[in-house]
């Protein structure tokens, strides 16, 4: 099984030289640290900066320099700063190339919910409908089950949708799977893992395709 | 008078906001808020506003600080969840809460601020968001229609401004500012720095002065960080 | 009658102090030659610029610098620039207080058409369909009759029109008219021009009240 | 490679553009366009161009060069009236021109750039431009609905940019160049100066690099004045 660092470590793979990536909050942050050196990102963040740097040294924070996720950041050279119509009209615009977020539930048809739980204190959906709406490429990293057990991969999601038919690929602490054709495919397993368990906690079509990679 | 929008304090810039408005509040997070004019609101007890601003603060800053004081009739915003008070309200019926995605949010201010009846975005269809509205298709993607926003004053705060309203923002404080500068009826602008007019190079101004009706420079700012991250050093 | 110069003069009484303008190419830009000095008005210039100055000193032109009559000018302390999205973002948000344009033909419904004549070359219509559509107010600067002597104040516009129900006053060399209520009401005439001659000229609804102003 | 979006000159820079295409071109009379593109464009005689820019130049210069040169097929502009090859191709039939309110060129360039596939505008309502045309109402007011362009390339002409793509424009020279920027699917910056990234002051950017894919530094600029007016000294 792969932890959050190993999730994150397996969706750095997907990114791009020259890329303009959006990470989300939680598991997402976390695929910056596994960016290779020979390749250059830039990572945008929606409340208006392009060009994300690491956090700044003690001492250094600049309360009006903040990521999406409110914490302190810095920003590299070559970044730009503009106001919040601008910054979602360029994921509008599809200009931002991949967007990495978490959810609660995917459904083989790709729609997610990752805002929303009845019952419980809702805290809204921040930018997560706009991006899932409008992003050409979305991944999503997530556990495979919920904490008790049930699988997060559905034929419909349960919960309120934050967007529909709009994920490509998902990255759970199992495997690797690509959403199309109202299915999920197994791309690649976690090499601790079985097919056979994989099977057993994807409660969405399953397609097993004859070669599945192994994440060592 | 001529041009020169300069008010004395938050005191004179809020003058004419009365119980029941519609307020814009520019920040992200606490990040470019305007703390002067919170502070005034809570000392002028106004209510029952409606406040369109995309976080509601923490419990004891920000709009938080308006929320204590059940001041706030209606939030409109994307996210909210640092707020206990908050969550207290919203539970328990007293606070009115409408959750917009927020790029929508954002669109549907620069759209009053451009003139804009109407915009249409690809945000929350096939959600809850779409409930009631409008969709339509264009090139085969489906769009929700939403409306431009219509609030009786724009609070903002910038780094810099000018006497005649012309306003500057610093790194992600501009945020929301600008697109709410532009949105309301009546336009209140508080700065770090209030200087000249032309003083300020007119290529780098984010908001033309038209936009602006008061302007002041705040007595103070705490610019409270939400979330301390930082790296050692090596 | 009033020449260029005088109707440009009038139209400047109409110009209050703090008042962002718009004056059009041809006799409004005149008009800024008469506001007084004692107070302040800042000119747009929609091509993306608030505090339109004067023309240059000889020499002293620079390219980058125009009006939206393409005219080399400068800048007045507090001015910013801006792209032209934002321009008639403002214009049609109605933060312009005060537009001010020529015009080939009015009608006493206060439409306006002053941007093409059929047969002759087109120049296209430029920002006065955005201007007439939007300004809360609009003032047209005009002569009073064409060169054969027709007048141009009429029933309903013969050219294309420029835009609707938009135009409230008129300004020619015989008088100062509003439209208000399908008609053309005489506020006031030009010294040395009689009321039966305006009423004459003038092919739309005319309503003559019972005080007529005087220009001297 | 990375960011670097640099290319070698208006040679390279212009790689791709084939005869057919639409292209939108920056700057407003002759303020702020990019000279050395159009240059580029007339060296290699693509032709049957659906150019998108608010005016068509002069006989000899700006988009003027490409009319000479009959590489023209549709002009889409605001303002054509200074071009006497320009009205003998248009009266002859052998250029269509569609002639569209400055304002809502404006804004049909910056829905392409946010992602918004239509705009409501009030500029043309009851006008020929009207024509075809889908109208509403909002708040008692009529609105033309108007689509967000499409072009192939965008070409725009900054002051200054950066090697990673960022744009700042100088004076009125900005007019269209940024909404213009952010709606090609292949966006040409071409600047008076070229800096390495980190030299501009990401708070001072009008267009952010994610616009643009090529940057190059113009051999020279002209820069004609179209009308030169001045004043005498006292």
């Amino acid at each position: 099984m792969l932890d959050k660092n190993g999730i994150a470590k397996r969706i750095a793979l997907e990114v791009k030289d020259g890329m303009y990536v959006n990470l989300g909050i939680g598991i997402p942050t976390l695929v910056a640290n596994y960016v290779p050196n020979n390749i250059e990102v830039v990572l945008q963040s929606e409340n208006g900066l392009l060009g994300t740097g690491p956090f700044p040294f003690e001492g250094e924070e600049d309360a009006d320099l903040i990521n999406a996720g409110k914490q302190t950041v810095t920003t590299l050279p070559g970044s730009s700063f503009f106001d919040s119509a601008m910054s979602f009209g360029m994921i509008r615009a599809q200009k931002v190339d991949l967007t990495i977020l978490g959810a609660m539930e995917v459904s083989e048809l790709g729609d997610i919910a990752n805002w929303k739980v009845p019952g419980k204190m809702v805290k809204g959906m921040g930018g997560a409908m706009d991006l899932v709406a409008s992003a050409k490429n979305i991944i999503v990293a997530m556990q495979h089950c919920d904490k008790a057990g049930h699988s997060k991969l559905l034929p419909q999601c349960t919960l309120p949708l934050t967007g529909i038919h709009c994920i490509k690929k998902v990255v759970t602490d199992l495997g690797v799977f690509d959403i199309k054709d109202g299915a999920f495919h197994l791309i690649e397993r976690a090499h601790d893992v079985s097919i056979e368990e994989i099977q057993a906690k994807t409660a969405g079509k399953l397609i097993i395709p004859d070669v599945v990679g192994v994440i060592h | 008078m001529g041009f020169n929008k300069v008010v004395k304090d938050a005191n004179e810039a809020c003058q004419g906001i009365q119980s029941g408005m519609t307020l814009m509040l520019g920040g992200f997070g606490l990040c470019g808020i305007p703390e002067n004019c919170i502070t005034e609101l809570v000392n002028m007890k106004v209510n029952n506003l409606t406040c369109i601003s995309n976080n509601a603060g923490v419990d004891d800053f920000g709009l938080g600080l308006l929320l204590q004081g059940k001041q706030v009739k209606k939030m409109i915003s994307s996210y909210v969840g640092e707020n206990a008070e908050f969550e207290r309200q919203m539970l328990s019926g007293e606070l009115d809460v409408e959750l917009i995605p927020q790029g929508t949010l954002a669109q549907r201010c620069m759209a009053a601020g451009y003139g804009m009846p109407a915009i249409f975005t690809p945000a929350g269809v096939g959600t809850e968001v779409a409930e009631g509205k409008e969709m339509r298709v264009f090139n085969g993607k489906k769009y929700l229609m939403e409306y431009a926003f219509d609030a009786d004053f724009a609070i903002v705060k910038a780094w810099k401004g000018d006497t005649m309203g012309n306003l500057i923002f610093r790194s992600t404080a501009r945020n929301f500012n600008p697109v709410m500068a532009m949105a309301g009826k009546i336009t209140i602008a508080e700065v770090e720095e209030l200087v000249p007019a032309g003083e300020l190079d007119p290529d780098h101004i984010h908001t033309p002065g038209i936009y602006v009706h008061r302007i002041f420079q705040g007595k103070q700012y705490e610019k409270r960080i939400e979330q301390r991250t930082t790296q050692k050093r090596a």
